[in-house]
C-alpha cells in the first residue's frame, strides 16, 4: 500500500499496525501513541480496538491505519504487528502477508516456527525480559518496543519524545521520565538491530498537518446532541455505549444541561421522559440489552409523542452476547420493537463525523416530530477513533420544534395538547407555561389527553401519529450514493460497513467490478430512494452485520424485489476488512457467472 | 405570565372512582393544599402511576401526566432536574410504587430530589380487581407474603428527609402533613414521602380496620420524629402491637439532588432557548478544541 | 337467524343478545345466567364483553350468542338488546335493525325517539325505580330485567328459578331470596306487558344438552399447560392476562406446582427463567406492556437455550393503550422482539379448545427445542366464553425434552451443556444430577458453557441455535383450512379472527363468493404451507387487527407475493363482527371488479 | 446417587479478577465453606448476576448460571421454588444488586426465601470500568447521592432473617458468616444476605481505607444481633462514626417463601415426571368437571 521512491524506502501512504497482547498489555497506549505522531506528520489516522469484556487479561488488540487522503476503516493487509506474545501472532496471522513486517516479544521464547508466512521480516526481542531487568515493571515493556516500531515506521526519534512526553506529562514526572527511560532503551535496541535513525521500512513524507480532530463515534453523537441543544440525558452504563454518558457529564452541565447515571435503563428512559415533557431536548443511550428494557418506554413517547432521541450502540448479540464485538442486530427491536402500533425514526450513520451531523438532526427531527428517534450504531462505529474534519458548526440548524408560548396559547380560542392538525404534529405548551395545562398519557387519549376508547377518536388518533412519519419522510435524512447509477452492482450497508465497502468498491473497480453503494442514513421509515435504488440494480449485496439478514428482510418487507437482494451476513464478532468482503462479493460473482455459463450451455 | 389566559384548555375530569373510595379524599386534601399553599395550575406538574390512583391526575388542573405502570418516580425526578422552577408531584398506588415501582423508590430515597409523591395505600391492586400488593397481609387473595412498611424502608435511607403517613379517614391531619410536604419540596429540601392509607370500598374494604389500628404519632408527645432510629424503633413497637402509625415519622436532613446537579450559573435545562446556539458555541468550540490533534 | 315453525314463534337456532349499561350494572351476570339456561336446553354458546379499562362507571356491555351447532364468535345482527340506560342504546345502536328486540330501562325517562330503527319492538319499563322502590337496591333492576327477557327469548320460568338459584346460592341465602323476589317481580311484570309464559318470540326446542364446558381462552391455555405437566408460572396481573395467573393459582398447587404473582414482570420471566433451569415446565403470561418489558428475559432464554412459555393477551397498544379492547399488535414485538438474533417460535391459536391444544404443544416445544415460545392470543380470544367439547385428555401427548439422568451421564465420556449435534439440540441434565454440573449463560459460550468469543465458535453456536428451528418446522403445528384449495379468495387470519372469518365465509358464499381459508396456528417460523397457500390462492384478504398490516408485512418479510395479498386493518379497538367484515370484502371485490371492467373497456 | 460419576464435565475456569481484587479471597472463603458444609456440587446451584463479581460461577464445580443484569434474584427464587432441595446461592456486585436490581432485592427480603446471597461490594461498577455504584461515595466519579447502607435496608423489612456483612481482608470471620449463612438456608430458615466488602484495586482500591473503618460487631460483647431496632441504631451510630459495621447484623424468625407455597404432600416441581400424565389425571378431570355446564 505505498508507492515507491527514488529513496529505497517507500513513502509512507497507506499503511495498518496491529499491536496485540493481553488486556491490560498496554497495546491501546501504542497505537493512540502512533496514531498521534502520524496526525502530526500530516496523515490521517483511523484507530480499532479489540478488548475481551474482562479487565485483565484476555486476548486484546488495537489497531491503526495511517494514511493520506480519505479512509474509513482499518485496512485489509496488516503491514506491521507488534506481538507481545505468540497467541498475538496465532490471533493476527490471519491478516498478515510475506509483506508484512513482525515485531515479537520473545521473552518466553522464540517464535514457533512455521507460524508466520514465508517472508515476513521478523524482529524480535524480549521486551518483557528487558523492562522487567531493567526498569523492575512489565509495563514498561511497550515503550521500549515502541522505539523499534518508530524506527521500522521510519518516525523521528525527537518526534517520539514530544508525544511521550505529551501522554506521560500528566502522570506525574516519575512515569514520565520511567517512559523516556523505556522509549531510549528501544530506540537503543533498534540500533543493535540495525534499524537505525532514518533506516527503517518507510520514510514519511511530513506534510503541513489539515486540521483534524480525533473523535470516537460515541463523543460525536453526545457532542452532536448537545450542539443541537440537548441539555439532559440520563442512562445507565453499558459497553458500547459508556462513552456517550462519560462525554456528556463532562460537558453538558457547562451548558446548563443535566447528565445523570441512573439507577437502571428503566429510569435512564422515564426520567428522560419526564424531562422530555418539559420541553428540554433529551436523549439516552445504550446497548442491547439496555434497548432490550428499554421498549416499553419507547412504545410510551411514540403514544404520548414524547419527543427522544435513543442511542443504540449495538454489539454482539442476542442477551449479553459478546459486549466488545461489533453488530448490527438490534435493527429488528428498533424497527418493529415494543408493542402495539407506534410511529418512530431509525437514522444510521456511517463515520465518527456523520454522527455528529446525523445526532444534530435526530434531536431536532424527535422535537419536531414528537416521536422516538433512534440512532443505531455498531461497536466498530462507536468506538473506533478517526479523525475527521472539525465539524462545521456553522452549518448546524437547530430548529425548535413546535412550542407554545404563554402569549401564543392566550391567543387560542381552546388548546389541545393533541390536537388534529394538517401535518399530525400538535403545537404544545411545556409546563410553566400559563393557560398550557394539559394531559399527557400513554393510554389512548383524546385531543386533551383525557383517556378515551372512542373508536373514531381512536383511529383517528393512530393516524394523526403515524401521518407525522409521512411528513417526516419529506425531509429525513438522505441517504449517500457512491458510484455510477448505472452500475450494475449495487451494495446496501450502514455503519461501521459504510468505509469498509467504499474501500472494497475500490479494489472491485480495480478487479472489473462496476458498483454502487447506497448507504441509508434513515432506515426507518424506509425511503423511497432506497428502494429505488435496488430497483436500479441488477442485483444488490446487502451486508448484514446479523445472522437473520435483518436489513435484507426489512427491504422485502418494504416491498423490495427479494430476487435482486443478495443477503451477505456475518456474525461472527470480528471487524470486517475490505479484503475480506472483496473476495466474497467475487466469489458469488464468479459463481454468477459460472451458473449462468451453464444456463446458456443447457440452452 | 402568572395570570392565566382565558384559553380553554382540558377540563378536569370526573373521578372514575367507585363511591366511597379513599381516593376521593386524598384528592380533596391536595386540591385544598395546593391552593392554601399558593401553588398556581400552570406551575404544577402531577405526575402518576398506573392503577385506580392513578387517574388523579386527570381531575385537577394541571400538566398531568400519566406515567407507565412503576415509572412515575424516574419520570418525575426527570421533569423537576429538567425545571426545578416547578412544583413536581407524583403520585400513585401501592402497586405502582411498591411491586413494580420498588427500585425506584428506594432510589428516590436515596437521592433526595425535591419532588413530593403521595402514595395511595390500599394494600391490592384496585384497578386489577384486587389482587394482593406488597401491603397486602398475608392470607388476603393467597399472599404468602408479610407487607412491607414504607415508613421502615425510608428511614434505612440516610438521604431520605421527609416520611409521613395519612390516612383518608383524617383529612384534617392529612391536610396539614400534604401542606408540609409541599413546603419541604417548594424549599428544596428534598423528596417528601407522603403515603396515605386510602382503603378500597370494592376489593377489600379496609376502612373500618384501619380506623380502629391507627395510631397518631403527631398526638404523641413523647414522639421524637428528628431521631431516625428513635422512629424505627417506634414504629417497628407500634407494629408490633397491631398499630399502624399515622403523622409525621420523619424529618430529616440532606441536600437535594436538584441543588447538587443541576449548574446553577446557567440557565435551567428547560428554559434555555432552543435555536440559540450561540449561547453556549464557546463550550462547543471548546470541545472541538480539545479534539484537535 | 331463526327458522320459522308451524307455530307462529321461530325455533330459536342462532340469536345474538346484548345487555349493555355502565360498568358495575351486572350486565355480565345476566349474560352469564342466560348463557347457563341456553346450555341447559341444549343450544351452544359464545360470551364476550366490553368493559371499560375502571371498576365502577363507564359503558360496560355483554354480549352472547346461543346457536345450535358451531359457531365461534358473536353474530353480526343483535337480536335482542337489553339497554339499561340510553348511552347503551346509542352505543349499539348500529348493531340493531328493525328485526331487534330492544328491552330499555326507562327510570331516567322514555327512550329519544328516532333512536331505534324504524319497526325495532321496545319493551320499557322502570327497572331501577322498580327496583329501588321495593328492594331499595339498585343492584336488583338486572333480576327485574331478567324476567322479560327470559320471556321473550322463549326460556321456562322454573329453568330461570333454578338457574338463579344456582348462581346466588353460594353468596348466601338473603342475596339469593331477594334475587328471586326480583325475578318474580319480572315474571309479573312481563304479564303485566303481554309477554305471558310460552308467549315470547322464540321457541326453544328442548334437546338434550351435549356435553360441553364454558371456558375462555385464558383457562384453556392456563389448563393446556398444566395438563402438559407444566408446573411453574410466574407472572403478574395485567388486563387481559390475569385469567391465566389466577387459573394457574388455583389449579397449580393442587398438582405440586407452584403459581406465584411476582412484584413485575421482569421478575415474572426471570424466575421463570430460574425455574426452568431446574428442568420444570415453565410459563409465564402477560400483555403488551409486560411483553416490553419482558424483551430482555425473552432473548436471555433464547441464547442461554432455555424453554419457556411466554403467552401475550393482546390488547390495543401502543404504550397502555386501551386495556380492555382487543387488538393483534404485538405480532411484531414477539417476531422480532429481543436485541440480536435468536430462534423463538410464535403459536396462534383460534378459539378456547385450540387454545388447549395448542398450549400443550407450546409446553411440548419449549422443552424440546429449549427456546422460548409464545403463545399469541388477543382479549377476544382471551376473555370470551364459548362453549366447547371438554378437552380429550387422551389424546394429551406430553413428550418430555432431550434430558438427562444421572445414569445417563455416567454412560458419557464428557457432558456438555450446549454439545453441538445434529438437529442443535443439547440433552441436559438438570441440577441435582450428579455429573451434569455446568454453566448457562446469556453470553457466547462454548459447548461447556464457558464464555467465549472464539470466532468459529460462535458461528457454530448461532448456527446450532437456529437449526433447532429448521428441525422444528417439520413438527410445528400445523394451520386449519377451511374451503376448496382452488378458491380464487383467500383469507389469512388468526386469533378472534378465526371465528368471525369462518362465518363471513358462509354469508360470502350465499353472496356468490368462493373463498378459502388458512389460519396459521403457527405464525413464526413462518410454514411454508402459509406462503403455500398465498400462492394458490388468486388473491388473499389479511385480516390485521392492527394499524400496520403487520401480518401481511410479516408474509413479504418472508417472501410473499406482495401484489397478491389486500391488507385489511382495523384498529378502532372493537370487535370484529363477520357482517362488517362481509362488507368490507365485498366492497373491494366490488372495486377490483369495477377496476377490471374499466381496464376491459380502456383496452 | 451422591458420587458423582467419572465423567468430565467442564473445568472451572481460572479467575479473570486483575491480582489483588477482593473477589478472589470471596471466592476462596465459599468454596472452602461448602466444602466443610458438606455441600456436593451437583446439589448446588450459583447464579450470577453480571459485573467481574458475576463471574464468580464459573470458576467452581457446580450448576452454574449467568443471570442478566440485575435480575440474579428472580431466577434464583425461581430455581429454589422449583426445587427446594437444592442449595441455590446468587452472587453479584453492588451495581447488580443495588442499583438495577434494588427492586428485586426488597422484595427478597419481603419474601424470605432460603437462598444465599453474597454481594461483593466494591463501590464501583468494575466491569464497566469503574463508574460509581450505590455505594460510591459522594464524589467518587462525580457521584452526587450518599452510598446507601444494604444492613439498614434489609432491617427494614420486618420478614428479614440474616443480615451480615463481611471483609475479603478479615477471610476467618467471612467464613463464619458464611457458614452460617449457608446453614440459615439449609434449614429452610428463609434469605440469607451477605454483603461481602470486596474492594477493587483497579478501578477504586478501597482496601486501606476499609480496613481501617471495619467495626465487628461480631466481637462487641453489648452489641445484640436479635434486636431488629437495637441493630439498626447501632449501624447507625457507627456510621455516623465513620466506621462500616462488619459481621452478623441481625438473626430474626419468620417463615421462608416455599415453606409456605410449595405443596409439601407432592412431588417438587422439579421432581416431578414429566410425561406420567397419570399422576394428575384426576385433578385434570376435575378442572373439566368444574368447567361442565
Ligand atoms: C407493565 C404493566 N404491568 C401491569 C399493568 C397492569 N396494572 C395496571 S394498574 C396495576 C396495579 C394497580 O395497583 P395499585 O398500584 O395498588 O393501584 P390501585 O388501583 O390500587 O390504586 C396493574 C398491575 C400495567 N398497566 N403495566
Ligand atoms: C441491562 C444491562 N445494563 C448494563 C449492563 C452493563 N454492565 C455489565 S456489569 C455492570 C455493572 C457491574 O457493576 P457491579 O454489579 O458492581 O459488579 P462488579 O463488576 O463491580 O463486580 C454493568 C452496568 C448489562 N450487562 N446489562
Ligand atoms: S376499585 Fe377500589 S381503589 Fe379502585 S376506585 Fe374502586 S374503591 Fe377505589
Ligand atoms: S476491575 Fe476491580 S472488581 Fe474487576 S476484577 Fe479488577 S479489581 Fe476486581
Ligand atoms: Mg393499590
Ligand atoms: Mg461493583
Amino acid at each position: 500500500m505505498t508507492s515507491t521512491n527514488t529513496n529505497s524506502q517507500p513513502v509512507l501512504e497507506d499503511i495498518s499496525v496491529i499491536v496485540a497482547g493481553q488486556g491490560g498489555d498496554g497495546s491501546l497506549t501504542v497505537i493512540t501513541m502512533l496514531a498521534d505522531l502520524f496526525r502530526n506528520a500530516g496523515l490521517n489516522v483511523y484507530t480499532e480496538r479489540d478488548v475481551a469484556s474482562r479487565i485483565r487479561g484476555g486476548h486484546a488488540a488495537a489497531t491503526m491505519r495511517a494514511f493520506i487522503g480519505e479512509k474509513h476503516c482499518i485496512g485489509s493487509h496488516i503491514d506491521l504487528l507488534v506481538a507481545l506474545d505468540e497467541e498475538a501472532v496465532e490471533k493476527k496471522v490471519h491478516q498478515i502477508s510475506s509483506n508484512s513486517i513482525v515485531v515479537f516479544d520473545d521473552s518466553s521464547g522464540p517464535l514457533r516456527s512455521g507460524l508466520l508466512p514465508e517472508g515476513t521480516k521478523l524482529y524480535a526481542a524480549p521486551f518483557n525480559r528487558i523492562a522487567m531487568r531493567t526498569m523492575r515493571r512489565e509495563l514498561y515493556k511497550n515503550s521500549i518496543a515502541f522505539g523499534i516500531v518508530g524506527r521500522l515506521l521510519g518516525l523521528e526519534d525527537e518526534a517520539m519524545r514530544q508525544t511521550f512526553t505529551k501522554r506521560f506529562e500528566r502522570r506525574g514526572q516519575i512515569i514520565l521520565d520511567y517512559n523516556i527511560e523505556a522509549l531510549e532503551l528501544g530506540l537503543h535496541l533498534a540500533d543493535e538491530m540495525g534499524i537505525k535513525r532514518g533506516e527503517g521500512k518507510y520514510r514519511i513524507e511530513q506534510t503541513e498537518p489539515e486540521e483534524q480532530i480525533l473523535v470516537m463515534g460515541n463523543e460525536s453523537i453526545a457532542f452532536g446532541f448537545m450542539a443541537a441543544g440537548g441539555r439532559f440525558f440520563t442512562g445507565y452504563p453499558i459497553t458500547p455505549s459508556t462513552e456517550v454518558l462519560e462525554t456528556l457529564q463532562k460537558w453538558l452541565p457547562r451548558c446548563g444541561g443535566v447528565a445523570r447515571q441512573t439507577e437502571d435503563e428503566l429510569a435512564g428512559i422515564n426520567m428522560a421522559i419526564g424531562a422530555a415533557l418539559t420541553g428540554v431536548r433529551t436523549m439516552t443511550a445504550t446497548s442491547g440489552p439496555g434497548i432490550s428494557l428499554m421498549q416499553e418506554g419507547v412504545g410510551h413517547a411514540g403514544s404520548g409523542e414524547v419527543p427522544l432521541v435513543i442511542v443504540d450502540c449495538q454489539r454482539s448479540g442476542p442477551s449479553t452476547g459478546m459486549p466488545t464485538k461489533p453488530e448490527q442486530s438490534d435493527l429488528n427491536i428498533m424497527v418493529f420493537g415494543g408493542h402495539g402500533d407506534f410511529p418512530r425514526i431509525v437514522l444510521t450513520p456511517g463515520h465518527p463525523d456523520d454522527c455528529f451531523y446525523l445526532a444534530v438532526d435526530a434531536t431536532n427531527l424527535a422535537d419536531k416530530y414528537q416521536c422516538p428517534v433512534f440512532i443505531a450504531m455498531d461497536q466498530a462505529l462507536s468506538q473506533n477513533i478517526a479523525s475527521v474534519k472539525p465539524f462545521n458548526l456553522d452549518e448546524v440548524k437547530v430548529v425548535p420544534g413546535k412550542r407554545l408560548t404563554a402569549e401564543e396559547v392566550a391567543e387560542l380560542d381552546t388548546y389541545k395538547r393533541y390536537s388534529f392538525s394538517e401535518d399530525g404534529i400538535s403545537a404544545f405548551a411545556a409546563p410553566g407555561t400559563p393557560g398550557g395545562m394539559s394531559l399527557v398519557t400513554g393510554n389512548e387519549h383524546d385531543e386533551f389527553g383525557l383517556v378515551s376508547t372512542d373508536p373514531k377518536n381512536r383511529v383517528k388518533m393512530m393516524d394523526k401519529r403515524f401521518h407525522k412519519i409521512e411528513e417526516a419522510k419529506k425531509e429525513l435524512p438522505k441517504g449517500r450514493h457512491f458510484g455510477e447509477p448505472d452500475a450494475p452492482i449495487g451494495f446496501i450497508g450502514i455503519g461501521m460497513m459504510y468505509g469498509v465497502i467504499l474501500d472494497a468498491r475500490i479494489e472491485l473497480e480495480k478487479r472489473g467490478y462496476n458498483t454502487q453503494y447506497l448507504q441509508p442514513r434513515t432506515l426507518w421509515p424506509m425511503l423511497d430512494e432506497t428502494l429505488e435504488f435496488i430497483d436500479r440494480c441488477e442485483r444488490v449485496y446487502v451486508i448484514d452485520l446479523n445472522a437473520q439478514g435483518q436489513i435484507a428482510h426489512l427491504l422485502m418487507h418494504q416491498g423490495a424485489d427479494s430476487s435482486k437482494i443478495i443477503s451477505i451476513r456475518r456474525y461472527d464478532g470480528l471487524p470486517y476488512r475490505p479484503g475480506y468482503l472483496v473476495n466474497q462479493i467475487v466469489e458469488r460473482e464468479e459463481e454468477l457467472n459460472n451458473n449462468d455459463k451453464k444456463e446458456a450451455k443447457a440452452q | 405570565m402568572t395570570t392565566p389566559p382565558s384559553t380553554k384548555t382540558f377540563t378536569p375530569a370526573r373521578p372514575i372512582w367507585c363511591a366511597g373510595c379513599g381516593d376521593f379524599a386524598v384528592q380533596g386534601v391536595l386540591e385544598k393544599s395546593l391552593r392554601n399553599m399558593g401553588i398556581l395550575p400552570h406551575k404544577l406538574m402531577l405526575l402518576a402511576g398506573i392503577g385506580c390512583s392513578g387517574t388523579i391526575q386527570n381531575n385537577l388542573k394541571c400538566y398531568g401526566y400519566h406515567a407507565l405502570h412503576g415509572r412515575v418516580l424516574p419520570a418525575t425526578i426527570g421533569a423537576k432536574l429538567a425545571n426545578p422552577d416547578l412544583t413536581v408531584i407524583a403520585a400513585g398506588g401501592d402497586g405502582d410504587g411498591f411491586a413494580i415501582g420498588a427500585g425506584h423508590l428506594v432510589h428516590t430515597f436515596k437521592s433526595n430530589p425535591s419532588i413530593m409523591y403521595i402514595l395511595m395505600n390500599n394494600s391490592n391492586y384496585g384497578l386489577t380487581k384486587g389482587q394482593a400488593s406488597p401491603t397486602s397481609p398475608i392470607g388476603y387473595h393467597g399472599n404468602a407474603e408479610l407487607g412491607l412498611d414504607s415508613m421502615l424502608l425510608g428511614l434505612s435511607f440516610l438521604s431520605s428527609t421527609f416520611l409521613a403517613r395519612g390516612f383518608s379517614g383524617n383529612p384534617e391531619q392529612l391536610g396539614r402533613l400534604m401542606e408540609a410536604a409541599i413546603e419541604h419540596t417548594e424549599s428544596g429540601k428534598g423528596f417528601a414521602f407522603l403515603e396515605v392509607l386510602s382503603p378500597c370500598v370494592t376489593y377489600y374494604d379496609t376502612h373500618r380496620e384501619w380506623r380502629a389500628k391507627v395510631y397518631n404519632v403527631d398526638e404523641d408527645e413523647s414522639f421524637d420524629p428528628t431521631s431516625r432510629a428513635a422512629a424505627f424503633q417506634k414504629v417497628i413497637e407500634l407494629k408490633e402491637q397491631g398499630h399502624i402509625p399515622i403523622g409525621r415519622i420523619f424529618k430529616g436532613e440532606h441536600p437535594s439532588l436538584e441543588s447538587i446537579i443541576v449548574n446553577k450559573e446557567e440557565t435551567l435545562p428547560a428554559q434555555q432557548n432552543i435555536g440559540h446556539f450561540n449561547e453556549h458555541r464557546k463550550h462547543y468550540d471548546q470541545f472541538i478544541k480539545a479534539h484537535l490533534v
